[in-house]
């Protein structure tokens, strides 16, 4: 053990995984304290969104009642005027093309955020604060968006938690659930990143390390990992 | 192993309060909190003994307690399973133990992030508030405390006909949710402590078997409490909001209710993919407390410890994959049957592994029978009658006659019930002395052993009997109308008419207990520093109790697994961990 | 030493109890003598176990006791026991599971020449469905329930019309017919339960279950719901005759078939339908039956006008007084043989009133004897 | 080395970001197609993709030892065991519906209103 962390080459995947376990003080070479339990924290927020979505995917196969599909649900139609402009014929509905948006904008923020983290671990504060900035402005857009998302269900379609005119309640009831629980890690998130990144800004980390912005990065990637699956099961599926 | 090159070790930048407030109330020392965890879980267990009580007293003299009806009944059952399961064995093995021991043992000075560990304790408390409040409230409104049963059923947890179906449900769910956050922030603390913060040569096959099974039952806690989290997030959606996620189409006391579709069937997969991990979250820290207990008291090593230790991951994983075993009458896919009981008889192999390996630990052994040495040993007894009770039911053909009978109350009793209390007991005489520098009385222990020990047993062995005879569980009248049908002959209510008497006197007896907890605390004989010549870290802090930070400016450091028992050609009968090998040959 | 004798005591106690205890398995009424056969298999490879590892230790708490200055036997680890133990555990486990295994494929595969029989199952009673003669079950769905139609049979569906129902809580089986048992709930998990036939299964709203079972005793059997249904659980108890051939056919030509069932369907006074819907809708038929039947509470039928007992010993007439005030104050009088488990409900004067023509309505001049024959 | 933790270029982050760009515009892209095995092996493909590259490369986990990669990864196995399982329950469970209750197989749904677009 004479370099905890260097990535060896020679050591088959076993090898080094059965050393760092059996070696004392860290099983996580290098793995700071805060970054180890936000690694824990995560496999047990996995649990609970898979279990949201395994609950999800049951209930669908096991009703009878017609499941809407998303596609149309969710479609947005191109407005044919803008400030008394007529430039189209009639609307385009496009399928999905809030979410899409929505989609690239939690993107987007994770590039930043990637991005921020970098900035911090070449102590560049100034990066740090703008990134992380985008990152949460850019959260806050998802947020915002969902926002009118979920209105646009609610009194247009007359979709309701409990109701659901097309076809199974229960497609309602989960879209409101999984994406409001998402939406609440989102917005705890911005909230995070708001924080840390005031933090920053005041120079609380400069003695130390900027280990806390990677840990908010984790948890800000998961958030949008979280989304992936959403997209492709909830919306796409 | 050169211990001198580690680059990298973090510290736990001590939080020192000077206020009485910050010393003894908010306190972000671990012992602290295991003591607040300890009160705390003790006090709410005592609910939860005055509640059994009074179902024992309407089992065996029906109609004696006025204004104790079905609804009371019910909501007793459903309190006293959730306390017991919850409030108490969860939070006592994982919040008391986990804390006094994890640092300790690991040679750390506290928990990785002080401050949450104490929000942990605090978030508990609110649940514990939130779950009991239902009882002032049951005083002065309507609102019943939910009689759903603790597994919580769905349909019937949220329908008119079953007690606390309105409120009482609700403050059920909010006061998991609730519990579920504590427990997230305190098992978050104890594995980055166990993984990240271990001392100089503590690597994970030197720790003691106490930190393997808190270690082991923490990871299965943080993966398997989302499941009841998702659950009850969705029980209360359908409660609260009325979606239909467990609610089909129901005609409910004459009522059609607005629900369709929903599977109930899906909220008993999520609640045992839960409740199965759970039962080892309560048995993996008892495990590895008794093999501590009995390794120390019996003066000898603990037999085959790497075996204890896969033992114990091994029983962790498949944990996961058997929790339909709880399913098998209700009504799920028929090939589960095949799958789950397979799964479940497999599990029993490192079980039993475990009970050899305890026993082969008394082979040979010199063996002082202090008190909790006594209830290591009836731990494993009773342990063996509770798991082999398991084999019955965890075989599918077996458990279809033997299911919702008092064969698995006496069952999951027996395992999961006397087994970790006995455990419990028997870690609290174990490390009293280290916690408050003052050995519990021997005599007072003793006779509360023989009490609880004794009483336990001919409390639930019979009951297993009435199982086979077809008692079923859960019945608040069983002779109605005084007439005693062949699944229930006047001879099991004659026995049900002595276990509610074998009952009152061994709850009585642990009034003894809380006696000897208090009295001993001022008038108990000083304890030395290692008063059972112990080898584990927690015996070699330089003060008894340890002080805030437990160590000197030195971490100490290991050198040598926890059960160096009667090492041939050493002069005392225990070499402790931190002994370097060159002096103790 | 008091421990190991302690522990030595337990460990006899607990054979002698065993085979001392009058308690076992009641008589076998079925065709799953392959249960009792596993659960002797499991008992034996247990109590041997539980005998051997509880004397061992006995014998080693004593020998081995504590002696000042004596060392016990250092060995940390011996593969080679401890593999003989986990191959020794294996076949054991091996052994148990096997046969549990081939009686499990029994119970699922239901044989194909079994009749079936529905169980209906709601808070606190049980009911019955035969397919009738075409042998097919009509469709049934718990959105389709109203008050005439207590099965949710579908409207229309032809295979119903001679389903036969049975609304009575007693069923009867002949001897020796393969019965598959097909589970419905109408609200919450129930369980369908007979202890001398072993089997049992929950039923589950929203979906069907089944299991199945050959009747090889004949007698009266009491069916019992094994699974917490609410405050009314341990009342929940119908029976199960296991009868001889012809004595089923007796039986269930006295049965009505769906069809006559709504055809038969006496029509009610505005007055005494709306009385019914306002019980209905208020809980009443949960506790009391309508058709003679002990459940919670009393029976309506015939109540309107009988002489009742009360807890105190005093009785009285069935009258718009007592009834009135044991819809408001239901603590005040008891009847005997009953508990005070009533909710009031708060009716205005002129529900009360259609309730009372309702209660008027389920009174059947030919036989008062009828009323609570079944305790 | 701690101190210097996860230090890698910006050219690697870039690169992952336009990528999940492309994944997504193609996952997006898949809801064009026609249902069938294609499109939900589309869907299926890119979301574990897009999965992939952001664990590895945003969170860091492929610069991780192995230790801590298995430690993440396995325990969600579990969830893979009930994600089976309750594929094969809600099925036996739906067919039941089917059988006995006579609901209908597969209706179409409604389609949502469309008055206000």
């Amino acid at each position: 053990m004479t370099d905890a962390t260097a990535p060896s080459t020679t050591e088959s995947i076993l090898t080094s995984t059965a050393r760092d376990w059996s070696s004392d003080v860290t099983t996580f070479k290098g793995v700071p304290w805060g970054k180890a339990m936000m690694w824990i924290f995560l496999v047990s927020d996995t649990f609970i969104f898979t279990c949201f979505l395994v609950s999800y995917m049951t209930v669908r196969m096991t009703v009878t009642d017609p499941w809407p599909n998303p596609s149309e649900v969710f479609a947005l139609a191109i407005p044919n005027e803008l400030f008394g402009w007529q430039f189209l014929e009639s609307p385009i509905p496009v399928p999905l093309l809030l979410i899409a948006i929505m989609t690239f904008v939690l993107i987007s923020s994770s590039g930043t955020m990637a991005m921020a983290v970098n900035m911090g671990y070449q102590r560049n504060k100034k990066g740090v604060v703008l990134l992380m900035s985008a990152t949460a402005l850019l959260g806050f857009t998802f947020v915002a968006m969902q926002g009118y998302e979920w209105s646009k269900l609610i009194f247009e379609e007359e979709v309701a938690p409990w109701n659901n005119p097309m076809g199974a309640a229960q497609f309602g009831s989960f879209f409101f659930m999984v994406t409001g629980f998402h939406g609440l890690h989102v917005s705890a998130g911005v909230i995070y990143l708001a924080i840390i990144a005031y933090r920053v800004g005041r120079g609380h980390y400069d003695k130390t390390n900027f280990e806390i912005v990677e840990i908010t990065g984790l948890y800000w990637h998961f958030v949008d990992l979280v989304w992936v699956f959403i997209f492709a099961l909830f919306y796409l599926w | 192993m050169a211990t001198a090159e580690i680059p990298y070790q973090e510290t736990v930048p001590l939080h020192h309060p000077k206020t009485w407030l910050g010393k003894y109330v908010f306190s972000q020392d671990h012992k602290v909190i295991a003591v607040q965890y300890g009160i705390t879980a003790m006090a709410v267990g005592l609910v939860a003994l005055v509640l059994s009580w009074l179902m024992r007293i309407q089992i065996a003299f029906p109609g004696f307690l006025e204004g104790f009806g079905a609804d009371e009944y019910l909501s007793s059952i459903t309190m006293h399973g959730m306390i017991m399961v919850i409030y108490l064995l969860t939070a006592f093995l994982l919040g008391a133990f986990g804390n006094f021991c994890v640092p300790l043992m690991c040679g750390a000075r506290d928990m990785v992030f002080p401050f949450v560990n104490m929000l942990s304790y605090w978030v508990y408390l609110i649940s514990v508030l939130v779950l009991l409040v239902v009882y002032p409230l049951m005083l002065f409104t309507d609102i019943q405390a939910t009689g759903a049963g603790w597994t919580l059923y769905p349909p019937q947890t949220i329908t008119a006909g079953t007690p606390g179906a309105d409120w009482g449900i609700v403050l059920m769910l909010a006061s998991l949710a609730i519990f579920i956050v504590a427990f997230t922030m305190g098992g978050l603390n104890y594995i980055t402590t166990i993984l990240q913060a271990r001392t100089r040569g503590m690597t994970l096959m030197r720790m003691p078997l106490t930190v393997w099974g808190i270690f082991i039952a923490t990871f299965l806690g943080l993966i398997a409490f989302p499941a009841l989290f998702v659950s009850a997030v969705m029980m209360l959606l359908d409660r609260l909001i009325g979606t239909s996620f467990f609610m089909p189409a129901i005609v409910s006391l004459g009522q059609k209710l607005e629900y369709s579709g929903g599977q109930p069937l899906l909220f008993q997969h999520l609640f045992w993919f839960f409740g199965h991990p759970e039962v080892y979250i309560v048995a993996l820290p008892a495990f590895g407390v008794v093999s501590d207990l009995i390794s120390v008291h019996a003066r000898k090593n603990i037999f085959g410890y790497r075996m204890m230790v896969w033992a114990i991951v091994a029983i962790g994983i498949l944990s996961l994959i058997v929790w339909a075993h709880h399913m098998y009458v209700a009504g799920m896919h028929p090939a589960f049957g095949f799958f789950f009981a397979t799964t479940t008889l497999i599990i029993a192999v490192p079980t039993a592994i475990k009970v050899y390996n305890w026993t082969l630990t008394l082979w040979r052994a010199n063996i002082k029978l202090t008190v909790p040495m006594l209830f290591a040993l009836s731990f494993v007894l009773t342990f063996i009658m509770g798991g082999i009770t398991g084999l019955f039911l965890g075989n599918v053909i077996i458990d279809i006659p033997l299911s919702d009978t008092y064969f698995v109350v006496a069952h999951f009793h027996m395992v999961m019930g006397v087994s970790p209390i006995l455990a419990i007991f028997g870690g609290i005489y174990h490390w009293y002395p280290k916690l408050t520098g003052r050995m519990l009385n021997d005599t007072v222990g003793k006779i509360h052993f023989y009490f609880t020990f004794v009483g336990t047993y001919v409390i639930y062995f019979p009951m297993h009997y009435l199982g086979f005879v077809g008692v079923p569980r859960r019945y608040y009248e069983t002779a109605l109308g005084g007439h005693f049908p062949d699944w229930y002959p006047v001879s099991a209510h004659h026995l049900n008419i002595f276990i509610t008497i074998a009952a009152l006197i061994v709850g009585a007896a642990q009034m003894l207990f809380i006696y000897n907890l208090v009295h001993s605390y001022f008038k108990g004989k000083k304890a030395s520093d290692n008063p059972w010549g112990a080898n584990s870290l927690e015996w070699r802090t330089p003060q008894t109790p340890p002080s805030h930070g437990n160590w000197d400016e030195r971490l100490p450091t290991v050198h040598r697994w926890a059960y160096d028992f009667g090492v041939p050609g050493h002069d005392t009968d225990h070499i402790p961990q931190d002994v370097p090998r060159k002096e103790s040959a | 030493m008091l421990i190991a004798a302690i522990l030595f005591m337990v460990v006899l106690g607990t054979v002698i109890f065993n085979f001392m205890s009058p308690w076992t398995f009641l008589e076998l009424g079925s065709n799953w003598a392959l249960i009792d056969f596993t659960v002797l298999v499991t008992f034996v490879i247990c109590g041997v176990a539980f005998v051997i590892l509880g004397l061992y230790m006995v014998w080693w708490v004593y020998k081995y006791r504590y002696v000042p200055g004596r060392l016990a036997e250092y060995e940390p680890e011996n593969p080679k026991l401890e593999a003989r133990l986990t191959i020794i555990t294996t076949i054991g486990v091996v052994v148990m599971l096997a046969p549990g295994l081939v009686a499990w494929d029994q119970y699922v595969r239901v044989p194909p020449d079994a009749t079936e029989l529905e169980v209906n199952s709601e808070q606190w009673k049980w009911s019955y469905r035969l397919p009738g003669e075409d042998g097919i079950f009509g469709f049934a769905h718990n959105k389709y329930i109203t008050f005439e139609n207590p099965m949710g049979i579908k409207d229309g569906d032809p295979y119903a019309e001679d389903d036969i129902i049975i609304t009575s809580q007693t069923v009867k089986i002949p001897i020796d017919r393969k019965v598959k048992v097909l589970l419905r709930s109408k609200d919450v998990l129930h369980d369908f339960w007979v202890p001398e036939i072993r089997a049992k299964m929950d039923s589950v709203p929203g979906m069907v279950t089944y299991f199945w079972f050959q009747p090889t005793l004949l007698g009266e059997f009491d069916v019992l719901c094994a699974e917490l249904c609410g405050r009314g659980h341990h009342t929940m108890r119908g029976e199960m005759h296991v009868v001889s051939l012809d004595e089923y056919e007796t039986w269930l030509g006295a049965q009505l078939t769906w069809a006559e069932m709504k055809a038969g369907a006496v029509p009610l006074s505005p007055q005494a339908l709306q009385g019914r819907s306002i019980a209905e809708s208020n809980g009443c038929f949960a506790c009391h039956s309508l058709d003679g039947s002990r459940m919670v509470g009393p029976t309506w039928t015939n109540l309107w006008g009988s002489t009742v007992q009360m807890e105190d010993g005093t009785s009285l007439v069935v009258d718009e007084e007592y009834v009135r005030e044991s819809i408001a104050e239901p603590d005040v009088k008891i009847r005997e043989g009953y508990g005070p488990e009533m909710v009031a409900a708060e009716l205005t004067d002129e529900e009360v009133a259609a309730v009372i023509d309702f209660l008027k309505s389920q009174v059947q001049e030919e036989s008062s004897e009828q009323v609570e024959s079944v305790e | 080395m701690a101190t210097e933790g996860q230090q890698h270029p910006i050219k690697i982050y870039l690169l992952v970001w336009a990528l999940l760009f492309v994944f997504s515009a193609i996952s997006y892209a898949s809801d064009y197609m026609d249902d069938g095995v294609i499109r939900t092996s589309v869907i299926l493909l890119f979301m574990i993709l897009k999965a992939a590259a952001i664990v590895a490369v945003f969170m860091h986990m492929q610069w991780e030892r192995y230790a801590l990669i298995f430690a993440i990864l396995l325990p969600p196995l579990a969830l893979m065991v009930l994600m089976t399982l309750m594929a094969i329950e809600a099925d036996y469970a739906w067919a039941t519906r089917v059988e006995y209750m006579g609901e209908p197989i597969a209706p179409e749904p409604k389609p949502p209103p469309t008055h206000r677009h």
